[in-house]
């Protein structure tokens, strides 16, 4: 038995890589420089090349979007081992990602587990077929990290909800088509209790938003207002008020995806960008106390890609308590964060270059500005370490 | 002498933060910086001059106001608080230090006059690649029959864009001594690359391709050129700390008082105890801050031997306490803190570029030990 | 009116310096290594030398011992300007000073100003005439930073207390023989109140001490144990319940006695010490990291030294806001570990050693271990933060 | 290889942690000390020697148990935890290892004969001066009839004083080769100057005054000294930051312990914020620590090609954390952290020594660094 699901697994791998080779157009195998190359579907959504069209097309035929949802839902109905094979010799030939969409990264994975059947066939299929472009909406000008402390309020009106309030950090709202939201449905329960979880078209009457300049310039993120917004009923996911654990989970899901972020990224040696641009003395460089900052940089950062082995490692093997990743998001924020700090240092005046050719039009700065946002977004440094302090270490509350 | 600003500084300090508050909140940088980079407000500037800035250093034989680096240090200091925006440490730091140490007694009382009316700007060029380091110098002045001639390229000259005068550093042919001379920006021969750096200000890359430099525009030519350089730099960088100790002062207050307001969880953020021990702790480091600042405005106002060493410990120090106040203010922003509506990111990118500015806290630590034989 | 008073001392000055000159032993101009070579005074006080007791002879004759002090209380009666020139031409011989004992430095400023007037001369005197000598009583075993949860009762039986309770970081305690305690003369009201000065007789039935050992050792540190002490109602000093105004008072004096420990010492320069034994290479001290840290250190030992400067400039014109001298504490005592760190770090194994000749059975180890409590003795580097956060910075409490 | 230990390390981790639980708890350590600093426990000694810990490393051909370098380092991390003193790191540690490299079969046979079963304590004597380096190297053997001579001084050996043998490296004559010989401690020529250190371990400054070596007495002869000596040196420095690794989990765990049970001001001191994050902080670097530690552990064990590299990570990581995490440790105790009767300050007292052994962090960062050539 265990014979016929390897040799069944071997045929799937043969078979998708022949595929893949076959129909993976090769402009579409080069990695991306930038969000904006990425198909991420949507009423208004335009393929940015003929590739694109023809990959997004053929990997839509073949059922592979989102190749381990289940049929109905529009997806391919892989097994896990399938799923992971795909990934393997998608990654093996540098296939990019047919569709981007945060309703299969972020809404998917919480209606998979709290949507009723209606709203699963009503809403996943369109996702895969890229109609429509989700955003999400957690946060709020006044919550900050205190993310349950939200006042965006949905009235009961009988058969419908009506909201009023604003979103913050809503990703791409400009371009999104709906939005899932936390929103208040009971302000008289505690601070945890009367949120619920709803979706909102965003050509409704009453939705507006305004895109949040970050100070490294641009960004996808927005503000997204709700004027007596009118939302049907049928909108809402999972039970009434207790919106709280569909928002607890997606955090998590989104913690878990920010701290993998460094291990994914192919990563610049900064030692071998320092040993280009600065000067050496007797083989060593110069300006030695950056060079031990570099050294005690790489030493982290290369121990660091170890434990995330090893607990991987230890997810394998059943024996994952855990605890090791909840300091992923914090470490690999940091690291991040410290990086742009030590490179520019080692490329001195020039990397402080905002608004010049040489520079990219300030590639280097902007994304330096940019990472002092990471300790922020996805819970802050502070939260991070609170929740290890009182989960993982088990130190009282006052 | 006292550690302690007398009271003409403290006048001086508080008349500077009276017109600063009213003619050049953070806002104007702000304005400066949407209106495509604009490089300074020419007419803010001219009530600068009006106000006197422009003669603070310069002696009394010359029509200055004498006043002293100390009285300067004061106006720097309010203007790193405000971002202020302008041509003072260009013309006025750099410049007018550099031309203070000139035996060039023609030159030094024309200089002086256009400096001070606010007719001309002036700057000083000198570093020569992407890492501060007065020991590159690759430009060179060489005799072309009756006329010097100067070819070389600069990097990252403050203000280089707007500056009627351009002061450059070079090697004689021989190599055995830096020259300085003065050079009219619009010579035939001097070629611009103008970049807008993070902290919206515009520095230069400047290329001189045989420009012809006349026997009376040199303001070193007998050999204590270096010695110039050196003191120039050192007094710059002491300039540029007490600037720096304005950023780190305003920044720190700011976000004090952003915590003392900003609720989360029912409570203030200030009343965090790990928040209460970073502010404490950057106060400690302020309060350091003050003091080396002080001292080495003295130091030069006092002519003292130990100028260098108090030079690098003010650039090291400030450098230093300015990353980590300026990371600690965007931080304990939060969300806010990070974008372009919070005028507390405009700490950070400034900070990063005057850290770089004539030698990071690295440079002067090594340079420290330098002094110290080991 | 000026003239006359300059003139007078600028005379006291002359006659000053004669006499110093004239009466103190040669011996007694040298540098102390050790506490062990100060006079001490008490019951069972013994001179370490002949010169030693013709100093304190001497000075106790000039009315010097405690020269700022009332001359009916022993003092010598000196103003501000007179005993400064003392102090001034006594550091300009590096005289020692006669006698060292708690109740001058701690206790006498808390009976100037608390004690009433019976108390004062009592007990005043015999500290001078090295008759008597004190030690304190605040801390508590199982109080810590939390001075003022103290548990030593005084129970009020009429016409004596009765003491029972125990104390700890009593220094010297088994050498006094008198101690100056903070004790609970009401338990029923809150932390703060209720708590009483009284004086012990440390020959009283009832009292004991055990000596303390540190990490680095030896330590003049006791705990004193109270087992039903009978403690005559005169001995109270102050006003019954409000002993923590004392409290407070003295603390303040104890901390700024520490914090200025830095001040006071002849500093070694840990720069020169690793030029004498670290390799150097093309000039710079091959270790560069260690260089650097040296470096750093040396940087802001001479700015908080200069710190310390601008305090007291400023407090001399009157412009002192204290703020300051709040962190001069934290600060000062994290300089002096972070030295006693690098000065490990400088000299290799030859530091750690603990009981061999070479190292003077191990001084420097030891005193590399006894700066660990710097930072938590005269209130912890938290509490100090707390302090400065709070009643500095104005942060809110919960 | 799966960055995991394998079932067969974890119940040797298990068993050992039992065995010192039972047989070597910090207690035994003080009372080592307190006996006039006793240089081991015999009995215990044998007891390890009858674990069979002697034999853990030794390969099969020789009668070993050929468990290999994680396993050893499951021994040593909970010997880090109690602070087990014993000649464990002298004896199995670094010279096994280095015996091992040999390729005198002879000696080898009959040296490991005697190491497991417990007969003969060995040690090996490198460092020359107060600081770790292996390019220092100034004792010599030099010819002499039918015997060499050694002449030179050693300094900081571990268990010199109680070593049967000592592994000595001397450079011969020409400066071509490092020797690497085995001297009787008994022999004529060798003079002890034992020391006491703050771990309450000896150590011993070892002077040889032409000791006779007799020509099969040497480990090495024929030009691979300087490869055995460093690998030695990587796998030793391995096994210790092992130990380190024990130290720091156990400092931390009393440490959080500490403060959920002890209160100030009416609170458990555990919940101060600013505490908590610093609590929060060493928790992710413990983390970070194992993975290395695990890591460096394994390289040995499947021979890998950066066996260097990984040497230098852990002793670079773990020397910098046990520094944090000891340092911290008797912070948090407050007072009662630097009293004697406290065990947490022995943390410290190791620390500090174990840190410097084989290279402090400096040393190791530097050496990363040229590994990379920068």
């Amino acid at each position: 038995m265990e014979t016929k699901v390897n040799i069944d697994l071997t045929n799937f791998r043969m078979e998708t890589r022949k595929w893949l080779e076959d129909n993976c157009p090769l402009s579409m195998r080069e990695p991306t420089k930038d969000p904006s190359e990425l198909y991420w579907g949507g009423r208004n959504g335009e393929f940015s090349s003929d590739d694109q069209k023809l990959w997004f097309e053929r990997m839509l035929e073949k059922k592979w979007i989102v190749p381990y949802w289940e049929v109905k839902y529009g997806g391919g109905g892989l097994s896990n081992e399938q799923n992971n094979i795909l990934n393997q010799e998608m990654s093996r030939l540098g296939c990019r990602k047919p569709h981007y969409n945060f309703g299969i990264s972020m809404l998917g994975p919480a209606m998979l587990k709290f949507a009723n059947e209606e709203q699963k066939l009503n809403y996943l299929p369109e996702i895969v077929q890229g109609k429509i472009r989700w955003c999400q909406g957690y946060s709020e000008p006044n919550a900050g990290s205190d993310l349950a402390n939200l006042q965006t309020k949905a009235e009961d009106k009988g058969d419908y909800f009506l909201v009023t309030g604003s979103k913050v950090w809503t990703s791409y709202a400009e371009k999104a088509d709906w939005i899932f939201c936390l929103v208040r449905t009971d302000s008289s329960s505690s601070k945890h209790t009367g949120i619920s979880f709803l979706l909102i078209d965003m050509a409704s009457e009453g939705v507006s938003t305004r895109p949040i300049k970050l100070i490294s310039g641009k960004s996808p993120f927005c503000e997204t207002f709700f004027d007596s917004v009118k939302v049907p009923k049928a909108n809402l996911v999972g039970t009434l008020n207790d919106g709280w654990t569909i928002a607890k989970y997606l955090l998590t899901h989104e913690r878990q995806m920010i701290g993998g972020i460094g291990e994914t990224d192919k990563k610049l040696h900064i030692s071998d960008e320092a040993i280009n641009v600065m000067s050496k003395n007797n083989g060593i460089l110069s300006d030695t106390i950056l060079r031990s900052k570099i050294s005690e940089f790489e030493m982290n950062e290369e121990i660091f890609d170890l434990t995330i082995r090893r607990t991987m490692d230890e997810e394998k093997s059943g024996n994952n308590s855990g605890a090791a990743s909840s300091f992923f998001k914090y470490y690999g924020t940091e690291l991040n964060i410290q990086r742009e700090e030590l490179r520019l240092k080692i490329n001195g005046f020039s990397s402080t270059e905002w608004n010049s050719k040489a520079s990219e039009n300030g590639k280097q700065a902007r994304y330096f500005c940019r990472t002092k946002g990471n300790s922020i977004e996805g819970g802050t440094h502070e939260v991070q370490l609170n929740i290890i302090a009182k989960r993982i270490l088990g130190l009282p509350t006052k | 002498m006292a550690l302690l600003i007398n009271e003409e500084q403290q006048m001086l300090k508080e008349s500077t933060k009276e017109f600063l508050d009213l003619k050049s909140p953070i806002s104007s940088m702000r304005k400066l910086r949407d209106n495509n980079f604009q490089t300074y407000n020419e007419e803010l500037w001219m009530e600068m001059v009006e106000m006197g800035w422009t003669a603070l250093t310069i002696p009394e034989k010359y029509n200055g106001l004498n006043f002293g680096y100390v009285g300067l240090g004061q106006v720097l200091e309010e203007m790193g608080r405000k971002l202020t925006i302008s041509p003072i440490i260009s013309t006025v730091l750099m410049s007018t230090t550099l031309i203070s140490l000139s035996k060039n007694e023609i030159l030094k009382s024309n200089l002086f006059k256009e400096i001070m009316n606010g007719t001309k700007l002036s700057t000083v060029a000198h570093d020569e690649g992407v890492h501060h380091n007065p020991e590159i110098l690759n430009s060179l002045i060489s005799k072309e029959g009756d006329f010097f001639v100067l070819n070389g390229k600069k990097n990252f000259v403050i203000d280089g864009s707007i500056s009627d005068y351009l002061i450059v550093t070079a090697n004689n042919e021989s190599g055995s001594n830096v020259l300085i001379c003065v050079v009219d920006s619009k010579s035939t021969g001097v070629e611009y690359n103008n970049k807008v750096h993070m902290d919206s200000r515009t520095y230069s890359d400047i290329t001189f391709n045989n420009v012809k430099i006349k026997n009376d525009n040199f303001l070193s030519f007998e050999g204590d050129g270096k010695l110039i350089l050196e003191k120039t730099l050192d007094i710059t960088r002491i300039g540029l700390a007490a600037e720096m100790l304005g950023n780190i002062q305003e920044a720190f207050e700011i976000t004090v008082n952003y915590l003392k307001e900003r609720e989360q969880f029912g409570v203030k953020i200030g009343s965090f105890q790990a928040l209460q021990h970073r502010c404490a702790l950057m106060f400690g480091e302020i309060e350091l801050c003050k003091s080396i600042v002080l001292k080495a405005l003295q130091a030069i106002d006092s002519n003292d031997s130990s100028l260098s060493k108090y030079s690098s410990l003010a650039k090291a120090k400030l450098g230093s306490i300015l990353q980590l106040v300026s990371n600690e203010a965007v931080q304990m922003h939060g969300g806010i803190g990070v974008t372009d509506d919070a005028d507390i990111g405009f700490f950070l990118k400034r900070a990063r570029v005057v850290q770089s500015m004539l030698g990071d806290s690295n440079f002067h630590l090594d340079k420290l030990a330098k002094i110290k034989n080991y």
